[in-house]
């Protein structure tokens, strides 16, 4: 028990070394990889998020988190996946074709990450091929698309197009955001989600898993 | 070659919206002659530009340019400056940047014969040298494709040459997300002017080749990027605030090599610059709320030769399309300016400005006309751009510093801990500015080709 | 009952903008008490109301008002009015409109526990008694309805009460196209006087029953859809200036029954008002544009206790959402004039803003302070209304004509001879009210059911 | 010659006295009611119609030639009627439902007239149903919607449903117009054309009459 919160202490504070440490401890104590990871690490950073997410916190302090929770994490995770164990979900992201923008994006995928989701980054200028190849490739449970410019959020309709005529449509959820973006704009082009910020990402994508869990 | 600014060309009493020291004219339009002048931009709404019908683009920009027109006559508006902002795909396809630039220039002269309306046309292609990680600087096609879109756009008619140019940025980026002060002197001060030394020389010669103006650059891709990055609570205002002091150092380069303004209007380090060259700047302020929140939206009037909307999509509001909108609050900002000017008290509209925005945030702080100009000094003091970025970081933090203490600045509490930390971090920063790059060569290897800065490459296995 | 102002409130030197005589004070929002607020307003992006899901609606409007309350707490604004105009269909099904104001109120409390954000809310029913042809403006089911808007939205939260009442408007609408000034007259002086006070009594009843504040009216449906027809080159200037003139005589009636004020943004008679009443008025100007085109973008500030941004769809714009880009205009300009306010020199800016717009279009110079003063005076120097009307019609179509004259007013040739028509026409009105409403009665008897103004019917069939 | 020239002058300054004397004369001496109609009146309102778009003339001058025309056509129409004359065309007009703005409407109504087209005026708030009626009744080439609220303008696309389930969509051209339309919105919902204002309203009607007759 206490072990955990120290975890979590050591993570919130973003001191890696100290995180890292802790987990070895943890570990040779025999705790479980499994509480390690929820109530350790993530139990840490989902105090983070929070904070962050209500103006409290910094990215920059968040970032030093993060670098934390991988530490630990980096101890962990061999453990786990030998326990077969599921992450809480997957996540394929990318900056679409013709938009090198990639802030938002990342913003993302570091905030999903703290959460507990993996994350696939497919990076900037990402063509509808390569989403197509991901989906097929890294069986993720969402999709997420960024965009920042008026002349390239239009390339989301013809993902999801893509998406349906391969019949990968119905296997993920499609998220989007980034600037221009709308919840409007989302509905009109069949996505099943939108979010205006990083933390609200986190939400929106953990509210997708619990549906497709429910149905 | 670069030449040096070595003092500054206003003091804080001359420094005024409308007026700079070398005013720019071309065709019957001023610049910087007394009288404050609206720029303005527009964009595609959401458009599919590869699958749009052959002529379609061109018939939107003609749509928009000749709505924007027609109300400055409306409004009896003598002289504008328009900027046509490529987008990727028409720099990509520098013919396509062309044709655009054809009929803008077409248009602005029909206006010009049947209505009298003077105008210039600014022409910006974007910086496509980010097909790469790590981006190629300079042996790239890009850059070739990037010199032609100059080079064609400038022949089909445009007037004024600028580009957003985005050297540093591989550094810059994950420098601002983290509050890397260390990384932003690394990615603006060094490898930022390098890359403007390059590609500003380039940009002139097509200027005088072509007989346009090498006008300006902005290192909006870093101030900016804080600024919107503070404006959503992500990184601290005090951060942003002496990221934008040090962009000045960069964007400085450009006016070195042989530009001669208007700068471009989304760089707020504009202010710092304009006490420096003496250049006129175009700025951007409340009427780009359309394009950029900001903590700015009055103290950027302040310097204002060019008074700009930054950018607006061509969607249809209540009255009628944005870009028209647009140009009506561009004109009577303007007007406003130029009525104060016209009685002789532009710098007491010039000091309200200041007054109305400074004291709330750290950014508009340091745009204050006495701060401006505290921060050019230190910047001409110095003849090495690293240690000018050191200077110029370390005197924003002590003036923000000071107008906290003095009850001149509001901040949060938070903020006033990475002020200090920012503060540490710069007292820490070496003199001498070979070891500081071998440090930072080492750290941003993975993220940087150095020869495409004209610097020795750190091989990556080195460890 | 009606009372009649009979002297001015203000002499030119002090009709400021931030500074009424009678400043309005509730919760803790004061207006014309020295600073000039923020009057934001939205409304809905092309939406099907009577298709869309339940709730959906109201999840846009508090989505919007989240926004901009957000917008304002981060750029420190400290108080400030949100208006929420009824569409027809909220207006039309009273709960709706109820349930809309319920949720506003609801969000502004939320902001006023949470960040200390200080507001009022104006609601505005839309004057839905057009249904026939002619209106119905006393007997039909829609006043009923009407009344009930007023009362719900008032007993749902509402703190300002406010309409664009359209009584005369079926009479205006053609005599502005046809640019009739016998018929403006008639619309405005008479039939909409007469319309007023019937329905400001009953508003300032329910005001004074639910303890909310009767605001003001606008006659905006005349002048604006003169201005808005001017600024098309469909009629000419100066007859839209004149028509803005008489347009006071329609307002005024509300102040003289027993509204407070704030004036709504729409209505630039307001000026006009200001000085006859004392009372905090709303404007609107270069920050509305989005809503209206106007050739008074800045000389509109100079009487604002509230600056408003009239309207703007809920759309994205590259920063963001457009009324939250409204918000942040709406405060830049907010925050220059309570600058300058508090240096003292509000009158000084005031006259910039006047002088910027005054010489360029007869609509601008007509809202001069030193005109807005002398149309005041002929006002309130008659006690009847279209007496009122004839003298500040002829007041005004004389100062435009001396300005011309003595170059400081530019008017084309056409413009002029119509200034030359409008005052013949003017010079040859009855001086006796009867004989002029006997006439007109008769000429608009087929478009008009004078019943409904508590006026004798003409038989249709006399001829 | 003489006389047609006379009757366009007079209605182009607006007289309506003298124009309908001079169509009383030219009926008298012989000349040709359609002659009468083109050369004289339509010929009198075409330079009016030029002067008014190139914003040289204002509306309530506008105004005035319509009244004079309108008193030479009183004269000459049912002359033209006898002879089974056909207009340039029938527009059906209306501001749709919800919606009781109708200064540019009407505008557009009398531009049109001006131009020799066929008005049928629906008036304001005009709902589905009378837009049906009147096509079915009335056989227009084009019918016109005007809406200035972003509330009712979602009301063209619904008449253009009805009108294709009933099977009059192809029997007419839909054009559209008001403060919140714009040419994109016009695409999006299939109507045939959009107009900004008054002057380009008879052009657009005119190049589709050309179309439907070239076709
Ligand atoms: C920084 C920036 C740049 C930087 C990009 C740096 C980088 N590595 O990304 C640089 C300088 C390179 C740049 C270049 C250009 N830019 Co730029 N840029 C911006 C700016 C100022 C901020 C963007 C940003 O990073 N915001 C901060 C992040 C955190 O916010 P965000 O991206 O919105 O992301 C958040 C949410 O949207 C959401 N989100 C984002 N993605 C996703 C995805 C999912 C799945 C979900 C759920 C949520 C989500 O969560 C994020 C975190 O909270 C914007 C202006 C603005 N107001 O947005 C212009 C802007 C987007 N750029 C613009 C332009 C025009 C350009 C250029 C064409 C300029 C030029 N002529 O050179 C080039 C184009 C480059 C290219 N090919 O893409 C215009 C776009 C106009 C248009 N037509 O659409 C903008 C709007 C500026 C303007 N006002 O005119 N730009
Ligand atoms: C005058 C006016 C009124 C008058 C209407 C008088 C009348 N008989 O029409 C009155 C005062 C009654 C009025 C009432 C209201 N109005 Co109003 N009104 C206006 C105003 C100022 C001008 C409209 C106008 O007449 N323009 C002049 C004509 C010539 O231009 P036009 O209509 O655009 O028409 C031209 C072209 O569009 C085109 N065109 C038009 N129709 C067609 C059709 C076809 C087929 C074609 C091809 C072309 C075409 O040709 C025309 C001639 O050139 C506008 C503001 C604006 N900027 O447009 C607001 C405006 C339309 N009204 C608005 C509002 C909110 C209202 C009210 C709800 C206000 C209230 N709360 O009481 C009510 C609603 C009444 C109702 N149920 O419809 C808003 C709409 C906002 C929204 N949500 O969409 C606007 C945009 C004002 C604003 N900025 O907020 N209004
Ligand atoms: S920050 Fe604003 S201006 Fe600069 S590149 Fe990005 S967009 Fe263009
Ligand atoms: S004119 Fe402007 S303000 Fe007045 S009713 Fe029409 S819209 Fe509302
Ligand atoms: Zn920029
Ligand atoms: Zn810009
Ligand atoms: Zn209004």
């Amino acid at each position: 028990m206490e072990r955990y919160e120290e975890i979590a202490e050591h993570v919130q504070n973003g001191y890696s070394e100290k995180a890292r440490k802790a987990v070895e401890a943890a570990l040779s104590e025999g705790c479980s990889p499994e509480r390690i990871l929820k109530e350790g690490l993530i139990a840490g950073m989902d105090v983070v998020a929070a904070k962050f997410k209500s103006g409290q916190m910094f990215l920059p302090e968040v970032l030093a988190v993060a670098g934390a929770m991988k530490a630990g994490m980096e101890l962990v995770k061999p453990l786990l996946v030998a326990a077969k164990h599921q992450s809480l979900g997957k996540v394929v992201l990318g900056t679409v074709r013709g938009d090198m923008h990639d802030i938002g994006k990342n913003l993302v995928a570091i905030m999903l990450q703290g959460a507990g989701f993996d994350v696939v980054d497919l990076g900037t200028d990402v063509r509808v091929e390569k989403f197509l190849e991901a989906v097929e490739r890294e069986h993720p449970d969402v999709v997420g698309m960024s965009a920042l410019l008026t002349t390239t959020m239009v390339h989301m309709k013809t993902v999801i197009e893509a998406l349906k005529q391969r019949e990968l449509r119905t296997r993920v959820k499609v998220i989007i955001g980034g600037a221009p973006i709308s919840r409007n704009f989302a509905t009109e082009i069949g996505a099943d989600g939108y979010a205006r910020d990083a933390a609200t990402a986190v939400d929106l994508v953990k509210e997708l898993m619990n549906h497709a869990q429910q149905q | 070659m670069r030449k040096r600014f070595t003092r500054l060309a206003f003091d804080a009493d001359h420094l005024l919206f409308g007026v700079a020291r070398t005013p720019l004219k071309r065709r019957n339009v001023i610049i910087g002659g007394g009288a404050v002048l609206p720029e303005i931009k527009f964009t595609l709404p959401p458009t599919n530009i590869e699958e749009s019908a052959p002529g379609e683009i061109e018939s939107v920009y003609a749509e928009i340019v000749t709505a924007v027109c027609e109300r400055a006559v409306h409004l009896h508006q003598s002289s504008l400056v328009v900027e046509f902002e490529l987008l990727p795909p028409m720099t990509l396809d520098p013919a396509m940047g062309e044709a655009i630039t054809a009929l803008l220039a077409g248009k602005l002269e029909e206006f010009r014969n049947s209505h009298g309306l003077q105008s210039l046309l600014r022409i910006t292609p974007v910086d496509i040298r980010e097909q790469y990680k790590p981006p190629l600087r300079r042996s790239g096609r890009e850059m070739e494709l990037l010199f032609e879109s100059f080079r064609r756009c400038a022949a089909a008619g445009a007037d004024l040459l600028s580009i957003e140019s985005t050297g540093g940025k591989e550094v810059t980026d994950p420098s601002i997300m983290a509050a890397d002060l260390r990384g932003i002197l690394f990615g603006t001060a060094v490898l930022g002017c390098a890359d403007m030394e390059y590609m500003w020389e380039a940009i002139v010669g097509i200027a005088d080749e072509s007989g346009t103006i090498a006008a300006g650059d902005t290192a909006c891709g870093i101030g900016n990027t804080a600024m919107v990055l503070a404006d959503q609570g992500y990184i601290p205002k005090v951060f942003a605030a002496v990221v934008r002091a040090i962009t000045a150092v960069r964007s400085l380069v450009a006016y070195e090599i042989g530009a001669v303004g208007p700068g471009k209007d989304c760089g707020y380090e504009n202010a710092i610059l304009k006490a420096i060259t003496g250049l006129p700047m175009s700025m951007e302020g409340k009427s780009a709320a359309c394009a950029h929140l900001s903590p700015v939206g009055n103290i950027a009037g302040c310097y204002a030769d060019l008074w700009s909307n930054e950018s607006v999509q061509n969607v249809k509001l209540l009255s009628g399309m944005a870009p028209v909108i647009s140009m009506e609050q561009l004109i009577y900002d303007c007007r406003l300016m130029n009525t104060s000017a016209r009685n002789g008290e532009s710098l007491r509209l010039r000091n309200w400005f200041a007054e109305s925005d400074a004291r709330l945030d750290p950014q508009a702080f340091i745009l204050s006309p006495d701060v401006v100009v505290e921060l050019g000094r230190v910047i001409v003091a110095e003849s090495n751009d690293y240690q000018r970025g050191v200077a110029v970081g370390r005197k924003s933090v002590e003036i923000l510093h000071q107008a906290f203490s003095q009850g001149e600045l509001q901040l949060t509490d938070r903020e006033q801990q990475w002020l200090e930390r920012i503060g540490e971090t710069a007292s820490e920063l070496p003199s001498d500015p070979n070891l500081f790059v071998d440090e930072e060569k080492v750290r941003w290897r993975e993220h940087v080709k150095y020869a495409e800065y004209g610097m020795v490459d750190v091989p990556a296995e080195t460890n």
